[in-house]
């Protein structure tokens, strides 16, 4: 639970380790294509982070093919993205349509390669990758729907014509990253 | 420190304005001489615009239709006096664009000779069907300023099973007292108008609310209706807006008109109390609608008054009848200043709707430069009707209209708290109208592309229908013609073998060619 | 002139504007900031100064870059307010460019890269405070220990023009630890409270505000009497400042109960740190907190609750800045989901059910 | 070619096999017809092929739409209105207010002009012109959509756009002046 808490919040992937800054920009215009994205990520990502534990115990370390773990992670990421297309293609078009190009995308999304390759390199066993997974993720949507909500505020504020969009986005980041500083050194101990 | 002993509060939010009504609340009604023109739009109520019966250089008697209601929700217009109409054409309407509206003029000849009328008669035997024609002729449309037709309301009575009928009284604008001065005066009128308008709606009770800062005109209600059992004064609380139909009836009944119906689904219909007095005088006196009661108030009268006024009258006769202005207004007001409309000029006429002439100068105005929006959150807290005035304004500021549908722009009664509680000074009311017009003009723009979507339909169509006759038609005539040579080719292999057959037989062929 | 152009809705209006507000609310810190200056000297005064100097300077700088008339906007005294707001977190003997470089990032980016007044998502004074916390660390936590301004001690006024100018070092004899900074160092020598406590935390001295501090977050009282008359005026709501200082009570009176070596008690995290200054000055910021009752209830007990988590779990003594920051990020989440319940529409916004069935019967038969 | 390579190649293809396999499965599966999005626009557009968009028909510029090929304010009949609707279909963010608020303009037949040649009413995509030959034609202003053909096809220039005279049921509130 302290994991799930403290990758969520301390370290959280977007916020204080900078991974899976794409899609955090990108897709977070709409509130609510912004929670979609965020639960697209979270489903892959865990399956991700399972997917990468198995492979590393049962294939890679075996046969010490430590090599080839990124190009076999980014191989299973790849086959869960496309899966994951195809359902939300299927059950809602104008939800595929409005992610678009930010659904494939995912795949190349640093946070969920990073976050399985973490979990390798962490050490972690298998139910503590499963959280160190989801606790990422989790922390990822989270702070999603808090710069969505943020930039649907700036959407119907007049920001001077020099920052509007994108600028104002990238400010308003890096402040929120400022904030969760407060969170550093956080310890139940 | 009793604020939590305070009984549940009538509605949420409002707000409470000083309501300087002690200028003109002691003053009776005072008859305003006969101005010299009328100036009677045909467009004074809500709904189709009347139809013009008269033309220029006919002759009218008082009380004489001069515009017939056209179709269902509209009123009738009649001659305030006898006169001869001088003209029937556009005059600046009383509204702040000072645009034109077809107005009929009538030069009264003073002698205000009236049409013969029938004796008034007992009213309250009459069918309800009766009673509600009669107020459609005589023209009456609710006097609190709405000016909806107060027939169609009437017939409500018989679809919708009404058990309560609120008679408003409580007259909420700063400034005005005509209903004030009306419910004390003539109060006999009026509670005979109201037995009328239960009577014709078949309600269980009806309730006369008048604020608690109307002390005399609740006490006069109460003498008269104390050996009634089916109708009672009730006081409520003074807040704004409780005129308004949605909030009297939270306040009164404790229920709530579900969003997109009328009060009539609910069992409740609410009436003015001017409306009551003009039901009065329709139905019972059998007087049309011509005349009403106007508070002319505001800082920058010389001498404010209540007067009874012919519909018609144009704004600067009352206006040098109370001794002219002492300053020029900063805005000259037609109806209360939370709700009341800025007049162009004083050249518009006094119309069914028009409650209060209010000239305001800049102090009373308190006039503030606009600043941005703080997010205060007061107009939320004032909001009667439980909205976000600063969403709605910020969306409608970035041309998002459907952005503030989604925060509830289409439940907005435009009652003005907001725009009275704001810090900034925002005129959010301003950008609801605004949002509203641009909705309504998208409305009418949807509509006239999905007509000319269908006429294109239909001439394409039409196109395919003729070319595929005229292809018909070509089809046909090439078959016939063609049928035509084939009988053409057989009939001369006919000839040919007949005159194949006359050489064998030479001696009878001179027969042949005579006949051929 | 009588008005010709239309014009729509009220045409009467509440008493009250923008500057009006916010004269009040400087007018409610002038106790706090005059007790700041007399505790602690020249060097504060000097400080607070040219804090609100730089704060206005900016201001006045951003309103002519973004070509808005400067006069109104000036006049508003919203720069004023940030300024002072800034000024009373810093510590009272920092350097001037600790001043003038926080009243640059409070104006320039807190407040005028989102578009002037009411655009901001974040409140400038705590926003300066945070960025200067955590790049200036040394001079940001150089607490100084009360000597009143003109006891012996005390710095004359050029030695306090010195020592805002950084010509002097600052003496460390004169320099000491808030309580929370205390406690703090305590737990890392896994001392427990009661071991640290007695020797620096007297409960009467440190309401009152005899206790190193930064320049306005001494005297809890003098802060919380300009609150209440915030509040009497109605220029701030009460529902923020009660959710926040009822949420600090309630989890430090319960995590007390639990271990009172580990955890300070109630009255500790009230009357110390920014507490009281946050509470009634910087949560109340309109334009940074959400719209609705519920939606400020809920924002207050959200600043309570990480101010409490920072303080007591956190590598930061004073968690308030930033628990500030993080609830002015939700702000907008929080309008977006609590809104006021229409009339006449469930909470949801769907049309009230008709309660009574839809007796259409006709008139006739019922009538007496 | 050491054993660990060999395994490293035999893993990743069968990796790569299984998985492709269970995609092909999955995609027959979950399969999804043609793009509706491009039925969808051409239902919006006006449907009078007038060709002002610069496109032969609305079908084709229902296409380029789809394709993001052509901006949404192609469509000068549809004005603000359909841009809007079709900014919000795509999902696209776009700046309206260069198109100004137009006011609706009609077709207005000069009678002293027309010589009853009836090449108007001809070319009028939605019959909103009537006349017989060699009569004074007239328009019906309820069903002309301002699209301009007529006036291009007019020989003796008898036929001009006017926008609506302002009336006090079409006129609404201004936008007021924000700080």
């Amino acid at each position: 639970m302290l994991l799930l808490v403290g990758t969520a919040l301390v370290n959280n992937v977007v916020l204080v380790q900078f991974l899976g800054l794409c899609p955090f920009m990108g897709v977070s215009n709409k509130l609510d294509t912004a929670l979609s994205m965020g639960l697209a990520t979270t489903f892959v990502l865990t399956l991700a982070s399972v997917a990468g534990w198995l492979l590393e115990y049962f294939v890679l370390a075996p046969l010490d093919l430590g090599f080839l773990r990124i190009l076999s992670f980014i191989l299973v990421i790849a086959a869960v993205v496309q899966f994951t297309e195809m359902v939300i293609r299927k059950t809602s078009a104008a939800l595929h349509q409005v992610l678009g190009i930010f659904l494939p995308l995912i795949t190349t999304n640093c946070a969920v390669l990073g976050v399985a390759l973490l979990n390798v390199q962490e050490g972690h066993g298998f139910l503590q990758s499963v959280t160190f997974g989801l606790g990422a993720a989790l922390g990822f949507t989270l702070v999603m729907v808090i710069f969505a909500a943020l930039r649907e505020r700036l959407a119907i504020s007049n920001v001077p014509a020099a920052f509007a969009g994108a600028p104002i986005g990238f400010i308003v980041a890096g402040l929120l990253s400022l904030a969760f500083m407060g969170f550093a050194g956080l310890n139940f101990a | 420190m009793f604020f939590f002993m305070r009984k549940r509060p009538a509605f949420k939010g409002g707000v409470h304005p000083d309501d300087r009504k002690q200028a003109t609340s002691g003053l009776p009604i005072e008859p305003l001489p006969l101005p010299a023109r009328l100036y009677l739009p045909v467009q004074q109520h809500i709904g189709a615009a009347a139809r013009p019966v008269v033309t220029a250089g006919d002759t009218v008697l008082k009380g004489q239709m001069i515009a017939r209601g056209d179709g269902a929700v509209s009123a009738a217009v009649h001659a305030p006096t006898s006169g001869r109409i001088l003209a029937v054409e556009p005059h600046p309407a009383p509204h702040p664009s000072g645009l034109p509206v077809e107005t009929i003029v009538i030069e009264p000849d003073g002698e205000d000779r009236r049409q013969e009328e029938p004796d008034p008669e007992h009213a309250l035997n009459l069918e309800p069907e009766i009673i509600a024609q009669r107020v459609a002729e005589a023209g009456v449309v609710g006097m609190g300023g709405a000016t909806f037709p107060a027939a169609i309301k009437l017939n409500l009575g018989s679809r919708h099973h009404i058990d309560t009928l609120i008679i408003n009284g409580s007259e909420c604008e700063p400034y005005l007292t005509c209903d004030d001065r009306l419910m004390r005066e003539r109060t006999d009128e009026v509670v005979d108008g109201i037995r009328i308008i239960r009577h014709a709606l078949g309600a269980r009770r009806a309730l006369v609310v008048v604020e608690d800062n109307k002390p005399e005109a609740l006490a006069a209600l109460q003498a008269r209706l104390y050996e009634m059992d089916t109708i009672e004064a009730m006081a409520v609380p003074t807040r704004y807006p409780m005129g308004s139909e949605k909030h009297m009836i939270k306040a009164v009944t404790g229920r709530e008109i579900p969003a997109g119906k009328l009060g009539a689904d609910i069992g409740v219909i609410v009436h003015n109390v001017g409306t009551a007095y003009a039901v009065h005088r329709a139905v019972r006196m059998r007087r049309p609608l011509i005349s009403r009661i106007v508070t002319v108030g505001g800082g920058a009268v010389q001498r404010p008054a209540n007067l009874e006024v012919l519909l018609g009258t144009r704004v600067e006769d009352l206006l040098a009848h109370c001794g002219g202005t002492r300053q020029p207004p900063a805005r000259l007001l037609m109806g209360g200043p939370m709700m009341g409309q800025v007049m162009p000029h004083a050249q518009v006429p006094i119309i069914k709707g028009s409650n209060g002439i209010i000239a305001l100068t800049a102090e009373e105005i308190n006039i503030g430069e606009t600043m941005p929006c703080i997010r205060c959150g007061r107009c939320v807290a004032a909001c009667p009707c439980g909205l976000m005035p600063l969403e709605m304004a910020a969306r409608i500021r970035k041309e998002d209209m459907d952005g503030a549908v989604d925060y509830g722009l289409m439940d907005c009664v435009a009652c003005g708290s907001c725009s009275y509680v704001c810090p900034s000074h925002i005129p959010l009311v301003q950008f609801f109208h605004h949002a509203k017009g641009v909705l309504g003009a998208r409305r009418e723009q949807q509509r006239r592309q999905e007509e000319i979507k269908r006429l294109a339909q239909q001439r394409r169509e039409r196109q395919e229908a003729e070319a595929r006759a005229k292809a018909e038609a070509a089809e046909r005539r090439k078959a016939e013609r063609e049928a035509a040579k084939r009988k053409a080719d057989e009939a001369k292999a006919a000839r040919a073998a007949k005159a194949a057959a006359a050489k064998e037989t030479p001696k009878t062929p001179a027969a042949d060619e005579a006949k051929a | 002139m009588t008005q010709t152009t239309p014009v729509s809705g009220p045409h009467t209006h509440a008493p009250g504007s923008v500057a009006w507000n916010m004269g009040w609310v400087t007018l409610a810190l002038l106790p706090a900031t005059a007790f700041g200056v007399y505790l602690f000297g020249w060097p504060a005064l000097n400080l607070l100064l040219i804090t609100i100097l730089a704060a206005v300077l900016f201001e006045a700088l951003s309103l002519r870059i973004a070509g808005r008339p400067v006069s109104p906007f000036l006049m508003d005294g919203s720069a004023i307010v940030t300024g002072l707001l800034l000024a009373l977190t810093l510590p009272p003997w920092a350097p001037w460019w600790i001043g003038v470089l926080g009243a640059a990032f409070a104006i320039i980016v807190g407040k005028h890269v989102f578009g002037g007044l009411g655009q901001n998502l974040f409140n400038p004074a705590m926003l300066a405070r945070v960025a200067l916390l955590v790049s200036f660390p040394l001079e940001m936590t150089t607490w100084i220990t009360p000597s009143p301004l003109f006891s012996a001690g005390a710095p004359g006024f050029l030695e306090g023009l010195a020592i805002t100018f950084g010509l002097t070092a600052v003496p460390d004899a004169v320099t000491g630890a808030t309580v929370l900074g205390e406690t703090q160092t305590g737990f890392s020598r896994d001392l427990g409270l009661s071991e640290t406590l007695p020797g620096v935390y007297a409960p009467l001295q440190q309401a009152l505000g005899f206790v190193p501090s930064s320049l306005g977050e001494g005297s809890a009282l003098l802060l919380l009497a300009g609150g209440l008359l915030l509040m009497a005026r109605r220029i701030i709501t009460w529902d923020i400042p009660v959710a926040m200082l009822g949420t600090l009570v309630i989890l430090s009176t319960v995590f007390m109960l639990i271990d009172p070596e580990r955890y300070a008690g109630p009255g500790l995290h009230l009357f110390s740190g920014a507490a009281m200054l946050v509470a009634f000055f910087i949560v109340t910021d309109p334009v940074t907190s959400p719209s609705t009752v519920g939606g400020r209830l809920l924002f207050g007990a959200g600043c309570g609750l990480l101010i409490y988590v920072i303080r007591t779990w956190g590598g930061y003594p004073e968690g308030a800045a930033f628990a500030v920051i993080l609830m002015n990020a939700l702000t907008p989440l929080i309008d977006h989901y609590l809104r006021p319940r229409t009339y006449g529409r469930t909470r949801r916004g769907k049309p009230l059910p008709m309660k009574s069935p839809e007796a259409t019967a006709p008139a006739q038969e019922k009538r007496p | 070619m050491e054993p660990s390579l060999l395994s490293a190649i035999f893993i990743l293809t069968t990796m790569g096999l299984l998985l492709g396999y269970g995609l092909g499965m999955a995609a027959k599966y979950l399969r999804v017809e043609k793009d509706p999005l491009v039925d969808e626009i051409e239902a919006m557009l006006p449907g009078t092929n007038c060709g002002q968009c610069g496109l032969p028909g609305c079908p084709s510029a229902a296409q380029a739409l789809a394709s993001r090929t052509a901006p949404v304010t192609l469509c000068p009949p549809g004005g603000k209105l359909l841009a809007q609707q079709l900014a919000d279909k795509l999902d696209i963010t776009v700046d309206l207010s260069a198109m100004g608020e137009e006011v609706p303009a009609f077709a207005v037949i000069d009678p002293d002009h027309c010589n009853g040649c009836t090449r108007c009413y001809k070319v009028c995509a939605t019959d909103a012109i009537m006349g017989a030959n060699r009569q004074i034609h007239t328009v019906f202003t309820e069903a002309c959509n301002g699209c301009g053909k007529c006036v291009e096809v007019c020989p003796t220039q008898g036929l001009t756009l006017v926008p609506e005279a302002p009336s006090l049921r079409r006129w609404h509130w201004p936008k007021p002046k924000s700080a």
